[in-house]
């Protein structure tokens, strides 16, 4: 009865669709709009190892080529003279007072300043703003007196906290910590619970099901579950404690509280001196990035691929 | 990838029109896939063809890579090693798990896979309803996959699969969560459609019984590493109850074969 | 506001059709705010250019809007004018007139009566390097106290912004502050401070400048006659202001309400209104050595060259046009 | 063979567990620890229509409990003169100044003012951040280019843009609208990302395999797969866009600008007057919670009802 | 509601310690249920009872409400009217898709359900080893659901219902993502745990064949709305091969009832 049938038969030209484990189909032309798209969809197939020249040419050169980019259009618009150089200063002015303030220990003594206050404030963030949420989501009665309270106080400026926290906390570094923490618990509340209303409901059944008290739910099923959400709600909430703290650096300046990145913005604005201001500007964003390429992103991606989700796309 | 159109050179004509007589439909040459560097691979060197307009079932232990063989075939992944190569635009594939997509309503699902097809909205209104009403869910194209029970889910499944109208159907264990009733009726159907529009259907099943019922030709695969032992031609004829004795005996033949390659491999 | 960055030429070349003026809503810029609520500067302007205003909170925004070229002229204090002036290297920024001068002290809390009992005190400033942060470093060296901008030494100098201050003095977490008015009297009147030093009494005839009219340098040289127009406006204004106390006190507490503040309390204005003076005078040589005093103060790093700074003949022609005294620019611009 | 084995047999009380229709196990004592996460979990069942008094008790009681006990907790601190009344004014001063606020019509023109920029402000970087999100996902290239330059850019504090702003724009409502933008569009940008990052594999491959293209696949399936973490986002993005608004309206004020809550509030703090200052909070942060009950928290509900996720907890 | 512990007066007495002499380990009177008010109720008027260690099958079309009733006896849902009452603090559920947990592996999925049985560490990773041996998946215990074939995340959690220990196994179509072979093994094994532990087991399946392999008890619902229609007990001594005659012989006649069943509803 059995029977071998499968006889092999050419394959007429152009009318089948070839998928080569060499992958040399990917660059046919005509195919470059999709590609992009495409290239990103093959998770979780073994590949080789990336090699230093691959590093480079996909994680190094774009953000360098974007960059300097950047500063060609500047320096062609500060060429252009459509703006005074005392308003839009040239790259090579920026990039003077940049390396005398970073030469001079004003740089590292002022992002050493804030970061360290930004960490303190977000770390001190995270448990309050986690420990809200998870009340929050455990009590019905405190979501519905404090839920649309917390969110609405997510989009009170820090400015506004500046009186009120100098008046309570004076001058010290209380006060500053106040004016970060109001700005990234709320944040950091509302993006916990975002993340667990996202949970599929069967997650938690299978918890009920294990027999997991509410504690152990939440512990052990509901947090994991959240995570990615989490996450996204945690690197929300450093923006918004780095944001108030830039905030409340602004505006308290005390020889006994150092000087932190704010501070250093602000003296170039006081100064009207551009190219100080632009070189503030340019050390914010840069601990931005550095955070994020330091901790966020490889936290995320972690946590990702251990889910088999997507990442490499 | 899935999107390749024909990356070999002369581009003319519709893929649509392979004919019977113009080669296979499928053809796996040495197709090796492994997830991991370190471990064994899961497909180790699989050839297999088949033909144009045939029925063709895949059975195999548990985890001996019926599955990602499926996915190589839909262009959902790359092999390791070795060529695939399927004559349909875009073979439609009916995963393992329904997969429905949780925002869009039973009937909404059967209609994304129209929406490629270029339908007008009341044409796949129209449509959808009927292949619904084909996997008896008549009425509950309004219903959302959570309120839908897993049999039903895997009945809006079917009924997607089909609604792509693609000469080539890969279907993944698609009657698993069905009561014998309501699978005996879709065997019915499945048989009509695949004789009717001259499909050519790869079908994973682990009901030996069903496989018999359903193919022309049945494969067995090995586990760790997955290749093509065995093969049956099923040369009873069509329509064949479940139950009939010859399904049995044949049925019975493979159940002997299977539980050999198993005990060899498995434990 | 306006679209374009130099308010559009008309035809004949010294009248721009529009100019843009910006104020503080502080008792200190009454200039400003009496002749623009007794419309001194529509009248002067006339029909064909339109005035608009823009109230500003601080001085660094202004010298920016008008470094974009967003704002005409500008009242504001002496500290932003020579930043702005020593960033553009003398270019962007002229001042045409002075607007304001003293009004302000050193408010303590009580107890403290003399320079000594300052040792180990924490003492405010508007703003590091302005001119009363300056003036208080510079005096506190005068009186043998140290201090430096870092901190330590014998008095901490916490520059806060104004309106914080009578708050965190009231609490007790300052000592005291160099403040201008209207803060200084309130401090005075509303939080039981005392006052210890007024800057007056350190000044040559107790002149030492607190506002200037500014204007942008390219606008200066466009639309004379738009300028003229200015400073016939302000001119007057400064008249009503010394020969109408009680109206002008009125009208600059009307103009607050309209440029979105809130008036203040009777006494808090006749204070403040006493220790200033609203002049034309920008009182030069207090210019020159506000500035030197920075560089002694370790809050400027380098010295201005202030050179060139005034541009005083408009005003001076407005002045003898009303039969006037000319002012002078102590040889730091034109007269 | 058939035979009927099911003889009714007495259960011994307090042996089984007993689940009623009546829910009547629910009040007992003992369980009252539990009761607040357990009532949150049986969805999907039919539950009778609420009424009335069942949402004033459930909705609007507990926010209202909230706000007195917080009234009352300031009116005792007042009363206690812990700080002095210039530094934290009695309710009834706050009461007060409040409804003179309103009744001079400046409460609602700067609600309007503010308002209004914001909703502008808000939409212009939806459609931006939007886009900009699709950008990078669909191009590896632009995502290494700037994906860590615009995380990193919404940490930069608003207040950073406004010199830039104002060169370009002068005092117009376009210099407002670009500081709302940037800090906004990174947000909006990001929360795409992320939720698209987290969208199952399985979801883009049903796509694939329905023969979807790039674009239709993410028309149809990838935007409405992410879109609850893209609504977070847009939480955020709002929260992001508004309190760039307040900053940005710090900076001036101008008869042709109208003048909006950030001007309130610095008129406030300015004037050292306290209860104006919490006026201005109040306003702001009545807005905020009017903005999330009557769009974001109908969106999300809705959004997470369609798809079976739990909104009953 | 699924922490209730005794909502009844007298709370004596360990609720494990529920003999067979001590009455059913499950009832159910008088059950409705109906997810929306418009609509037929899914469930309408379910009595069944049934006694400690009895091995119940549970057959019925798909979308009868077998899993809705699993839901119930789970605690896991409030019936809409009508009583459940079942003799376990916390009956084991092996729900119909695996839902497995993504984030932990096959290990710790098991070893998850072993935590509130008060286990240490160590012996919770000895545990998990040992039930993931049972269900032939030994060495797989560091692989993360998604890494798993279809039939093995089922296993998976098969080991991690097993793993609860409790006196009341839920059960919904647990091995229908497996191959025969597979399957048989793991049919030996559930009536060797059945019967040396004791255990009460609700079982729902498709497949009549095995329904009658493993139950003492086969029972079939009606479907729209879902009733208890027909009851067979099965008197075959255990164990019984799922291809031998007398299995076949009571398999032909429920299907035929079943067969009946559903053309007097479904369509
Ligand atoms: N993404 C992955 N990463 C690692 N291993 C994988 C992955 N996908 C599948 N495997 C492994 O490949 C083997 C085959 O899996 P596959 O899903 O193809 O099995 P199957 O034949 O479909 O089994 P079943 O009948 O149980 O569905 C399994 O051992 C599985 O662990
Ligand atoms: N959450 C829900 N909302 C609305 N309807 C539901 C819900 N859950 C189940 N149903 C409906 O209840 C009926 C019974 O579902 P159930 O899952 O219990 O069926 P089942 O007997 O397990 O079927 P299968 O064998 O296909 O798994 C179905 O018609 C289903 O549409
Ligand atoms: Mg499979
Ligand atoms: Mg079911």
């Amino acid at each position: 009865m059995p029977g071998e049938s499968s006889t092999p038969v050419r394959l007429p030209a152009g009318h089948v669709e070839t998928h080569t484990g060499q992958q040399q189909g990917r660059a046919t032309p005509g195919r470059s709009v999709e590609a992009g798209l495409d290239a990103l969809d093959t998770a979780s197939v073994a590949r080789p190892r990336r090699r230093p020249w691959h590093v480079l040419v996909h994680s190094v050169l774009p953000p360098v080529v974007f960059l300097a980019a950047l500063v060609g259009v500047w320096q062609l618009v500060h060429a252009a003279g459509l703006k005074p150089s005392y308003a839009l200063p040239s790259p090579t002015d920026v990039a003077t007072t940049f390396w005398e303030t970073v030469t001079d220990g004003r740089a590292a003594e002022a992002i050493w300043t804030s970061v360290s206050r930004g960490g303190v404030g977000f770390a001190l963030s995270l448990v309050i703003g986690t420990l809200l949420g998870l009340a929050m989501w455990a009590s019905t009665w405190l979501r519905a007196a404090i839920g649309p309270i917390v969110s609405g106080l997510q989009s009170l400026p820090s400015v506004a906290w500046v009186p009120a926290a100098i008046i309570w906390f004076q001058l010290t570094d209380a006060a500053i910590y106040t004016v970060v923490l109001l700005g990234a618990v709320p944040s950091i509340a509302n993006g916990l619970l975002t993340g667990f209303k996202q949970v599929p409901p069967l997650f938690d059944r299978v918890g009920r099901v294990l027999g997991l008290g509410g504690l152990g739910r939440i512990r052990l099923v509901l947090l994991p579950a959240a995570l990615p959400g989490y996450l996204g709600g945690l690197r929300q909430g450093w923006a918004f404690a780095w944001r108030s703290l830039m905030a409340a650096e602004l505006i308290t300046y005390s020889p006994s509280l150092g000087q932190g990145l704010g501070q250093l913005l602000n003296i170039g604005r006081e100064l009207s001196q551009m190219s100080l201001v632009i070189t503030s500007i340019t050390l914010i964003l840069l601990v931005g990035v550095a955070i994020e390429l330091l901790v966020f992103a490889p936290l995320e991606r972690g946590v990702l691929r251990r889910r088999g989700l997507t990442v490499d796309r | 990838m899935s999107t390749v159109t024909a990356s070999t050179s002369s581009g003319a004509g519709g893929l649509r029109s392979v004919g019977a007589e113009a080669g296979p439909s499928v053809r796996v040459q040495g197709v090796c896939q492994s997830f991991d560097r370190m471990g064994p691979p899961v497909l180790d060197g699989v050839d297999l063809t088949v033909a144009p307009g045939e029925f063709l079932c895949l059975l195999g232990a548990s985890g001996c890579g019926k599955s990602t063989l499926l996915n190589l075939l839909a262009g959902l992944a790359e092999p390791t090693a070795g060529t695939v190569d399927v004559a349909a635009d875009r073979p439609s594939l009916m995963f393992q798990e329904p997969a429905l997509l949780p925002w869009l309503t039973a009937g909404g699902n059967v209609e994304l896979a129209l929406k490629p097809r270029g339908m007008r909205r009341a044409q796949r209104r129209e449509e959808s309803a009927r292949l619904l009403r084909l996997v008896n869910l008549e009425g509950q194209s309004g219903k959302r996959p959570h309120e839908l029970s897993g049999g039903m889910r895997q009945r809006v499944a079917l009924a997607r699969a089909l609604a792509q109208d693609s000469p080539v159907l890969l279907m993944d264990e698609p009657f698993a969560a069905l009561d014998a009733i309501t699978r005996d009726v879709l065997h019915e159907e499945l048989v009509r459609v695949w004789s009717t529009q001259r499909l050519t259907v790869v079908f994973v099943t682990h009901n030996v019984r069903e496989a018999v019922r359903l193919a022309q030709r049945v494969v067995l695969m090995s586990s760790r590493p997955g290749r093509i032992v065995r093969e049956w031609a099923v040369e009873l004829s069509q329509p064949r109850a479940i139950e009939s004795p010859g399904v049995g005996a044949l049925a019975t033949e493979i159940t002997t074969e299977l539980h050999r390659e198993i005990s060899r491999h498995a434990r | 506001g306006s679209d374009d960055d130099t308010a559009a030429a008309s035809t004949d070349g010294g009248v721009a059709d529009e100019v843009r003026l910006g104020y503080f809503a502080n008792v200190t810029h009454a200039a400003a705010l009496i002749g623009v609520e007794q419309g001194y500067f529509a009248d002067e302007l006339g029909d064909g250019t339109t005035l608009s205003t823009q109230v500003f909170n601080a001085g660094p925004d202004e010298v920016e809007a008008l470094f974009a070229g967003a704002l005409d002229a500008a009242y504001i204090g002496p500290s932003p004018t020579i930043n702005a002036y020593g960033q553009s290297n003398g270019d962007a920024i002229r001042i045409i007139a002075g607007a304001a001068s003293g009004g302000a002290q050193l408010v303590v809390r009580e107890g403290i009566d003399s320079p000594d009992d300052l040792r180990g005190t924490t003492l405010a400033s508007p703003q590091l390097g302005n001119t009363q942060d300056v003036a208080l470093r510079t005096w506190l060296t005068e009186q043998g106290l140290e201090n430096s901008v870092e901190g330590g030494g014998d008095v901490t100098i916490a520059p806060t912004p104004n309106s914080d201050i009578p708050n965190l003095f009231q609490s007790g977490e300052l000592d005291g502050a160099w403040v201008p008015e209207p803060y200084a009297s309130a401090l005075v009147l509303d939080a039981g401070g005392t006052v210890l030093v007024n800057e007056k009494d350190l000044w040559p005839d107790g002149q030492f400048v607190t506002t200037h009219l500014i204007v942008r340098t390219e606008f200066l040289e466009q639309y004379p006659e738009t300028v003229d127009a200015l400073l016939r406006a302000h001119v007057e204004s400064v008249e009503f202001a010394t020969d109408d106390p009680e109206g002008a006190k009125a009208a600059v507490n009307a103009a607050l309400g309209e440029a979105g503040g809130r008036e203040l309390a009777g006494p808090v204005l006749d204070r403040a209104w006493s220790e200033l003076t609203v002049t034309y005078d920008p009182i030069a040589t207090a210019l020159a050595r506000s500035a030197e005093n920075g560089v002694a103060a370790g809050t400027t790093e380098e010295e201005v060259d202030l050179e060139g700074i005034y541009d005083l003949r408009p005003l001076n022609a407005v002045l003898s046009d009303q039969g006037l005294d000319p002012v002078t620019s102590e040889g730091l611009g034109e007269e």
